[in-house]
C-alpha cells in the first residue's frame, strides 16, 4: 500500500475543487438569494414575476437537470461553460433559489412597525431595506444560511456527474485505479463531515458576533 | 389670521367594509397643540396614520403646510401624489408611536442621527451634535451608545420623540405615546411633551387616554367618536361642559375607571 | 473553401492556447491515473504524441463518463475523445474519427467455472434470468441489446470496478468491457473466483480512434498523417504495446472498413 | 442540434417507465425516513445519555455528507461485510437513513411544540411511557409536521436521481441511457427537467393543502 | 385516631440555586380537605406537583397512604423508587390543574375514559358509563361528544375534574383550578367542588387565592410563605385571627385587592 498516500493526495486535490465549488457556489447563491428574496417582496408585478419564476424552477426541477443542462445544453445556445463554471451556476442558481426563500421569510419576520417607523422618518425604501431591515433579516436568515451552505457542499458531490475532479469524483478514480472500494469512500466521508463541521461552526460564531448586545430583535 | 397649518377636507377610509373614517374635516392652525380623544376604534390612530402616508386615503383632501399631502397638482390637475411628492411631504411630519418602534441593532445615537444623514445628508458629525442636543432636552445623554434592549420603555419612548424631532418636522403626531409604559414611567415622557410644548412652536396632535395631561396640553380638544368629531373645544369646555350625550357618556366612564381629568 | 480555413483555424487555435482538450475514460488500461495524478495509459500517451508533432505542446486530460464523451465533444467541451470508444456506423456519424488507434476484442467477466455457461451476447439473451453489467452508452450494451438481451437485464454500470464488485457479490452474472480492460481488473482484484472469457464469441475486434467534432475534419485529417507516420516508424508499436495492445491489429484494418460495417 | 418532436414521442415510453421507479422509490424512500426519523427523535430524547449521543452524532453525520457517496457505500462497500442489497433497495435505504436524519428535526420540533402540561396531564393520568407516547404526544405533534415532512418528501424526490449511480433504471437514468444511445442530449434531459418541474408544481399544490388542512391543532 | 393519610417529612427542593421547599412538614388525614393559602412563589404549587410525582424531591420523605412515594422498602432498605412503584402510587392521587390540560385531540368522552381503559383495563362499556356518570355530576352530560376546543373554559374545568376521578383516587389535588377562568366561569367550577366536597370522602388538596371559597371549603387551612408552613389552622382562625404577622399581612393585600374573604 506504498501508493495509498499518493492517492490520498487526489483525494485531497478533490477535496479542494468541492472546497472551492462550495465558496464560489455560496457567493452566486448568497447573491441570488438576496436578488430574489427581495425581488419577492418588490412592489413591482414584474420584478415579483420574474423572482417567483426563478425560485419555482430551480426549486421544482433536479439540481442534476440543472447541471446536466447547463454543462451539455446550454453549449449549444452558444454558452460554453467549463465544468467548473457549470457546476457553480448550477449549484449556485439551485441553493440560491431555496435561500431566496429564507430571504423573504426573514424580510418578512420583521415586524410591521419597523416598516412604519421607516416611513415616518422619511427613508427611503431602499434605505429603510439597506438600513433598518435587512440587518435585522440578517440575523433570523444566518442559521438557515448554514443549512443551506451546508446543503450546497453535499450537492457539490453530483457535479462528478459532468466529470468535474471534486472529492466524490477523485474517489471514484481512486477506486478504479487502485481496486479499493472502501478507503476512497470512508476518506471522502470524512473529509465531507469535517467540512460541513466547519461550516456549522463557522455560521455559529458569525451569528454569535451578530447578535452580541442585540437580545430583543428576534422574539 | 394665518393660513391652518393642516387643511382635512371630507376623507373617508375604509378597512374592508368597515368604514374608520366617514367624511371627516379638520383644520389646525401652524403652533397649535391638539388633543385627539374619545372611545376606542373611533379612529383616532388612523387619522394621525393617515397624516404620517402610513394608510391610504379613499376620498377627500388633505393640505399640509400650504400643500397636498395625496395629491399634487400638474397643470392645473391634481393627480395621485408619487413617492418622491409623498418624500417631501414627509418633511414636514414626524411622529411617535405607541410601542416606540426604536430600531433594536442600533444604538441610541444612530437610531437619532440615522434619518437625517440619509434623507438629509447631514455630515456625521453635524448629525450627532445635533442628537446630543436632543438626548439632552430628553434627559438621555448619558444613554448615548446604548442598545434599546437596554432601556426602560419610558427611556425608549423618549429616545423615539428625540429621534423625531432629529428631523425638525413643522407637525408632530403622539399616538398613545404613554399607554405602553409602567404606571411609574409615564410621568416622565409627559414631562419632555410638556417641556417640547413650551419650548418650540410646533405643530403638535397628540392621542391620548391621559385626560389630565391632555387638558394641561391642548390648547383645543377634538372629540372622536366613530369616524367623526362628535364635539371640539378649548380644554375646560369639553372637560368641565361637555354639550355632546356622548362625550359626557366617555368621560364619565374614564372617570369612573379612575382616571385624573 | 472557407471550411477549410476554419478547420486550420482549429489547430492554429490549439497551437496558440498551446494544449488540447482530450477527454478520456476511467478505464486502464485505456487510461491510467497515476498516484501522482499524471495522465497515462495507451490513448492519452498516443494522442499527447501526435498532438506533440502537430506542435500542440500538451493535453489536458479529463476523465468523463462514456455517455458524457461524445456530448461534450459535441457541446464543444473537448478537443477530441481518446478513451477506447470504439468505432459503429452510428457513432461515425455522429464524429469525425481518426484512423485506427487502438484494437481490442470484447471480455465478459464471470463467476469461477463460468456457471452459466456464457459464451456469447445471445448466450445471456437466452437465459431468461440473466443480467450482463456495461458502461452506459458503450459498446458492450449496444452488443448486449443488439443480441436481444432485453433492456431490463442490461444493468448499466458507472465504471469496472463498480462492475467487478457487482460480479463478485453476484448481482450481475456477467460484466463486459474490451479484453485488456478486464484483464486489468482481473489484475488489481486477485480474485480467484473470478474468471474471465475472452473473446466474446460472435463479438468482432473493434478498433477505436481518436474521435473529433464534426466539422474539425481538418485537424484530424492532420491528426491521421501523423498517425500513419508513427505507425510506419514503428513508434506506435513502442507506445502502445506495453500496455497490451496490438500494433498490428491497428494497422490491419481502416476507419472506412469499421465505420462500413454492419 | 434542433428539437426533434419524433424523437420525443419514441422515447416518451422509456422515460415513463423511469418516472415510475423514482415515484415507487420515492413512495418507499418517504415511508422509511418517516419512521426512521421517529426512531431518531426518540432516540434523540432517550434518557440513556449514551444512547442519545451517539444517535445525535450519528445523525449530523449522515446529514453532513453527501448522499451519492452514502448510496455508494451502501451499494459496493457493505457487501463486504455480507449485507448484499439490491439496487432499488438499496436506494431505498439511502434515501431513507438521509432524509431520515431530516425529519428527525421535523418530529423533534413537533414534538417539543406539545405543551408541558400535556404531559403532566398523562402522569397525572396514570399513563405509562408507551401509552402517553402513542395516545398523547403523538397524536398531537404528528398532524401539525405533516406539511413540514411533505416538504422533505419532495426535497427527496428530485434527489432521486442520483439512484442512477447504484444502477436503479430510475428517470435520469432511462433519460441518460436513451442519450447515451441517440446521441442526443437536449430531448431527454429537457423532459426529464419538465417531468420534475410537473411533479414539483403538483406537489406544491398539494403541500398547500396539507399546510391548510393539517397546520394547526385547535386547543 | 386513624392514620394520616398523607405525611410530608422534611422535605426539600430546590430549582438551581433557589431553595423553594426547605425542610417542609405536614400531615392530611383521610377524607380530610385542606386549603394551601399564601403569596406567590411560596411552593404551594411546588408541593401539590411533588405529590403528583412531576417534581423530584432533593431530600425527606414522603408516605402515602401508608406507603412511601419516593422510595421503595426492599429487605428492610429504603431504596429511591423505580418507575414501577411510582406508577403504583400514582394510583392514589388525581390532580386538576390550572390550565386544565385536556387532551385537544379527544373528545370529552375519550378525555375521561382514556386513563381508566389504559391502566386499569376498565372495559370501554364500563368506561363509559362510569364517564356518563362524572360528566352528569359535574354538569356536562350533554358535552360528552364535543371537543376541548369547543368548550368554554370552566367546561374545560369541569371536564378535567371528571377526569382525574374516572381514576378514582384516594386524594385529588386542586392547584387553582378557577384563577384562569373568566370572572363569570368561576362558580360553576367552584359548585362542582363543594358538590364534590359534600358527597365524597376524598382527601382534597387544594391551592387558592379564592380566600372565601377556601374559607367555606377547607377543614384546615395553611399559610405558606418561602418554603414553609407559616400558620395553620381551621379555616376561622387564619381569616379571622391570623397570629403570625405574614399571615395578617398577606389577608390585608387581598382583601384591598377585592377579594372576599
Ligand atoms: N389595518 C387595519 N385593518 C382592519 N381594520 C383596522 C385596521 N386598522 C384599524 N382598523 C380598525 O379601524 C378602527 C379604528 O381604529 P383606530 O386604531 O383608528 O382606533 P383608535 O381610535 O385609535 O382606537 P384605540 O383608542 O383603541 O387606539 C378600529 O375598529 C380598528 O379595528
Ligand atoms: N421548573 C422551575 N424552574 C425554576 N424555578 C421554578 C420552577 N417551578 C417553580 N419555580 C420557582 O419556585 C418558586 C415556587 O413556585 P410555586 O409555583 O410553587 O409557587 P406558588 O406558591 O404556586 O405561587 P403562585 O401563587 O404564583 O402559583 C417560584 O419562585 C417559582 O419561580
Ligand atoms: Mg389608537
Ligand atoms: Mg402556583
Amino acid at each position: 500500500m506504498t501508493q495509498w498516500s499518493g492517492y490520498l493526495g487526489l483525494i485531497l486535490q478533490g477535496a479542494l475543487v468541492t472546497i472551492e465549488l462550495t465558496l464560489m457556489g455560496s457567493v452566486l447563491a448568497l447573491i441570488m438569494a438576496f436578488l430574489a428574496g427581495m425581488g419577492r417582496v418588490s412592489r413591482f408585478f414584474i420584478v415579483r414575476a420574474l423572482a417567483t419564476t426563478y425560485i419555482e424552477f430551480f426549486r421544482g426541477t433536479s439540481i442534476f437537470v440543472q447541471l446536466f443542462w447547463a454543462y451539455f445544453v446550454l453549449p449549444f445556445a452558444g454558452l460554453s461553460l467549463t465544468p467548473l463554471q457549470a457546476g457553480v451556476l448550477a449549484l449556485g442558481l439551485n441553493v440560491g433559489a431555496y435561500a431566496a426563500e429564507v430571504v423573504r421569510g426573514a424580510i418578512l419576520s420583521v415586524g410591521r412597525e419597523q416598516y412604519e417607523a421607516c416611513t415616518a422618518l422619511n427613508l427611503g425604501r431602499w434605505q429603510g431595506m439597506r438600513h433598518v431591515i435587512l440587518p435585522q433579516a440578517l440575523l433570523v436568515m444566518l442559521p438557515t444560511f448554514g443549512n443551506n451552505a451546508i446543503e450546497l457542499l453535499k450537492a457539490t458531490s453530483v457535479v462528478s456527474l459532468i466529470s468535474l475532479a471534486d472529492l466524490t469524483f477523485q474517489a471514484q478514480v481512486v477506486r478504479s485505479q487502485t481496486g479499493s472500494t472502501l478507503m476512497p469512500f470512508l476518506s471522502v466521508l470524512i473529509i465531507y463531515f469535517a467540512l460541513a463541521l466547519i461550516i456549522s461552526w463557522g455560521v455559529r460564531t458569525l451569528e454569535r458576533r451578530m447578535a452580541r448586545g442585540l437580545d430583543g430583535v428576534r422574539v | 389670521m394665518p393660513a391652518p397649518i393642516i387643511k382635512v377636507d371630507a376623507i373617508s377610509k375604509s378597512f374592508g367594509a368597515f368604514k374608520v373614517l366617514d367624511g371627516l374635516s379638520m383644520q389646525v392652525m401652524p403652533g397649535e397643540k391638539l388633543a385627539l380623544i374619545g372611545p376606542s376604534g373611533s379612529g383616532k390612530t388612523t387619522i394621525l396614520r393617515i397624516l404620517m402616508t402610513l394608510e391610504k386615503i379613499d376620498g377627500g383632501h388633505i393640505q399640509v403646510d400650504g400643500e397636498q399631502l395625496y395629491h399634487m397638482e400638474r397643470n392645473g390637475q391634481l393627480l395621485p401624489a408619487d413617492e418622491r411628492h409623498l418624500a417631501k411631504m414627509r418633511q414636514k411630519i414626524g411622529m411617535v408611536f405607541q410601542l416606540f418602534n426604536l430600531f433594536p441593532h442600533k444604538c441610541v445615537m444612530d437610531n437619532v442621527t440615522l434619518a437625517p444623514m440619509l434623507t438629509k445628508g447631514t455630515p456625521r458629525a453635524a448629525a450627532e451634535k445635533r442628537a446630543m442636543e436632543l438626548l439632552d432636552m430628553v434627559g438621555l445623554a448619558d444613554k448615548a451608545k446604548s442598545m434599546p434592549a437596554q432601556l426602560s420603555g419610558g427611556q425608549k419612548q423618549r429616545v423615539a420623540i428625540a429621534r423625531a424631532l432629529a428631523l425638525s418636522p413643522k407637525i408632530m403626531l403622539f399616538d398613545e405615546v404613554t399607554s405602553a409604559l409602567d404606571p411609574e414611567l409615564v410621568e416622565e415622557v409627559l414631562n419632555v411633551m410638556r417641556k417640547l410644548a413650551a419650548e418650540t412652536d410646533m405643530t403638535m396632535l397628540l392621542v391620548t387616554h391621559e385626560m389630565g395631561f391632555a387638558h394641561d396640553f391642548a390648547d383645543r380638544v377634538l372629540f372622536f367618536d366613530r369616524g367623526r368629531i362628535v364635539e371640539e373645544g378649548k380644554p375646560d369646555e369639553i372637560f368641565r361642559h361637555p354639550k355632546q350625550e356622548r362625550t359626557q357618556g366617555f368621560l364619565k366612564k374614564i372617570i369612573a375607571a379612575g382616571h385624573r381629568v | 473553401s472557407g471550411a477549410q480555413s476554419a478547420d486550420d483555424a482549429k489547430l492554429e487555435q490549439l497551437k496558440q492556447q498551446g494544449f488540447a482538450r482530450v477527454a478520456i475514460a476511467n478505464e486502464p488500461p485505456y487510461t491510467a491515473v497515476a498516484a501522482d495524478g499524471k495522465v497515462s495509459g495507451a490513448a492519452p500517451d498516443v494522442a499527447r504524441e501526435i498532438f506533440k508533432r502537430l506542435g500542440v505542446n500538451d493535453i489536458v486530460a479529463s476523465i468523463s463518463e462514456y455517455g458524457a464523451m461524445i456530448p461534450g465533444l459535441q457541446a464543444g467541451r473537448f478537443d477530441v475523445v481518446t478513451a477506447g470508444l470504439f468505432m459503429k456506423p452510428e457513432r461515425c456519424a455522429a464524429v469525425a474519427y481518426s484512423e485506427p488507434v487502438l484494437c481490442d476484442a470484447e471480455a465478459m467477466l464471470v463467476k469461477k467455472g463460468n456457471p452459466k455457461g456464457f459464451k456469447s451476447y445471445e448466450d445471456i439473451a437466452k437465459d431468461a434470468s440473466a443480467t450482463v453489467g456495461a458502461p452506459g452508452g458503450g459498446t458492450e450494451e449496444k452488443l448486449a441489446l443488439n443480441a436481444g438481451v432485453p433492456r431490463d437485464r442490461v444493468i448499466v454500470v458507472p465504471d469496472g470496478q463498480s462492475g467487478l464488485k457487482m460480479v463478485q457479490d453476484g448481482r450481475i452474472d456477467a460484466y463486459s468491457l474490451p479484453v485488456l480492460s478486464i484483464n486489468d481488473l482481473m489484475k488489481k482484484a486477485n480474485d480467484p473466483n473470478l474468471e474471465v472469457i475472452a473473446p466474446v464469441q460472435g463479438a468482432p475486434v473493434y478498433c477505436d480512434g481518436a474521435a473529433f467534432k464534426k466539422g474539425d475534419e481538418a485537424l484530424r485529417d492532420a491528426y491521421d498523417v501523423e498517425l500513419a507516420k508513427m505507425k510506419k516508424s514503428g513508434e506506435f508499436a513502442k507506445i502502445i504495446e506495453p500496455y497490451g495492445f496490438s500494433a498490428k491489429a491497428a494497422m490491419s484494418t481502416t476507419r472506412d472498413k469499421l465505420c462500413a460495417a454492419k | 442540434m434542433a428539437w426533434d418532436w419524433d424523437f420525443v414521442r419514441e422515447i416518451m415510453p422509456t422515460l415513463i417507465q423511469g418516472v415510475k421507479i423514482t415515484i415507487l422509490a420515492t413512495i418507499l424512500g418517504s415511508i422509511l425516513a418517516a419512521i426512521v426519523g421517529l426512531g431518531i427523535a426518540l432516540a434523540r430524547r432517550s434518557e440513556n445519555r449514551f444512547v442519545s449521543r451517539s444517535v445525535g452524532w450519528f445523525a449530523e453525520f449522515i446529514r453532513g455528507t453527501p448522499l451519492l457517496v452514502q448510496l455508494y457505500f451502501i451499494f459496493y462497500v457493505l457487501p463486504d461485510i455480507g449485507i448484499l442489497l439490491p439496487p432499488l433497495v438499496a436506494g431505498v435505504i439511502g434515501l431513507g437513513l438521509h432524509y431520515g436524519t431530516y425529519t428527525a428535526e421535523v418530529y423533534r420540533a413537533g414534538i417539543d411544540n406539545v405543551p408541558r402540561g400535556q404531559w403532566e396531564a398523562a402522569k397525572a393520568c396514570n399513563l405509562n411511557g408507551r401509552h402517553t407516547w402513542t395516545h398523547i404526544i403523538l397524536p398531537q405533534a404528528i398532524p401539525p409536521m405533516i406539511p413540514a415532512l411533505a416538504n422533505y418528501f419532495i426535497a427527496m424526490f428530485k434527489e432521486t436521481p442520483l439512484l442512477s449511480a447504484i444502477t436503479v433504471l430510475e428517470l435520469m437514468n432511462q433519460a441518460k441511457s436513451v442519450a447515451n444511445t441517440y446521441y442526443r442530449y437536449i430531448e431527454p434531459m429537457t423532459l426529464v427537467g419538465a417531468f420534475f418541474l410537473v411533479i414539483s408544481l403538483c406537489s406544491v399544490v398539494l403541500l398547500r393543502w396539507l399546510e391548510h388542512r393539517y397546520g394547526r391543532i385547535e386547543r
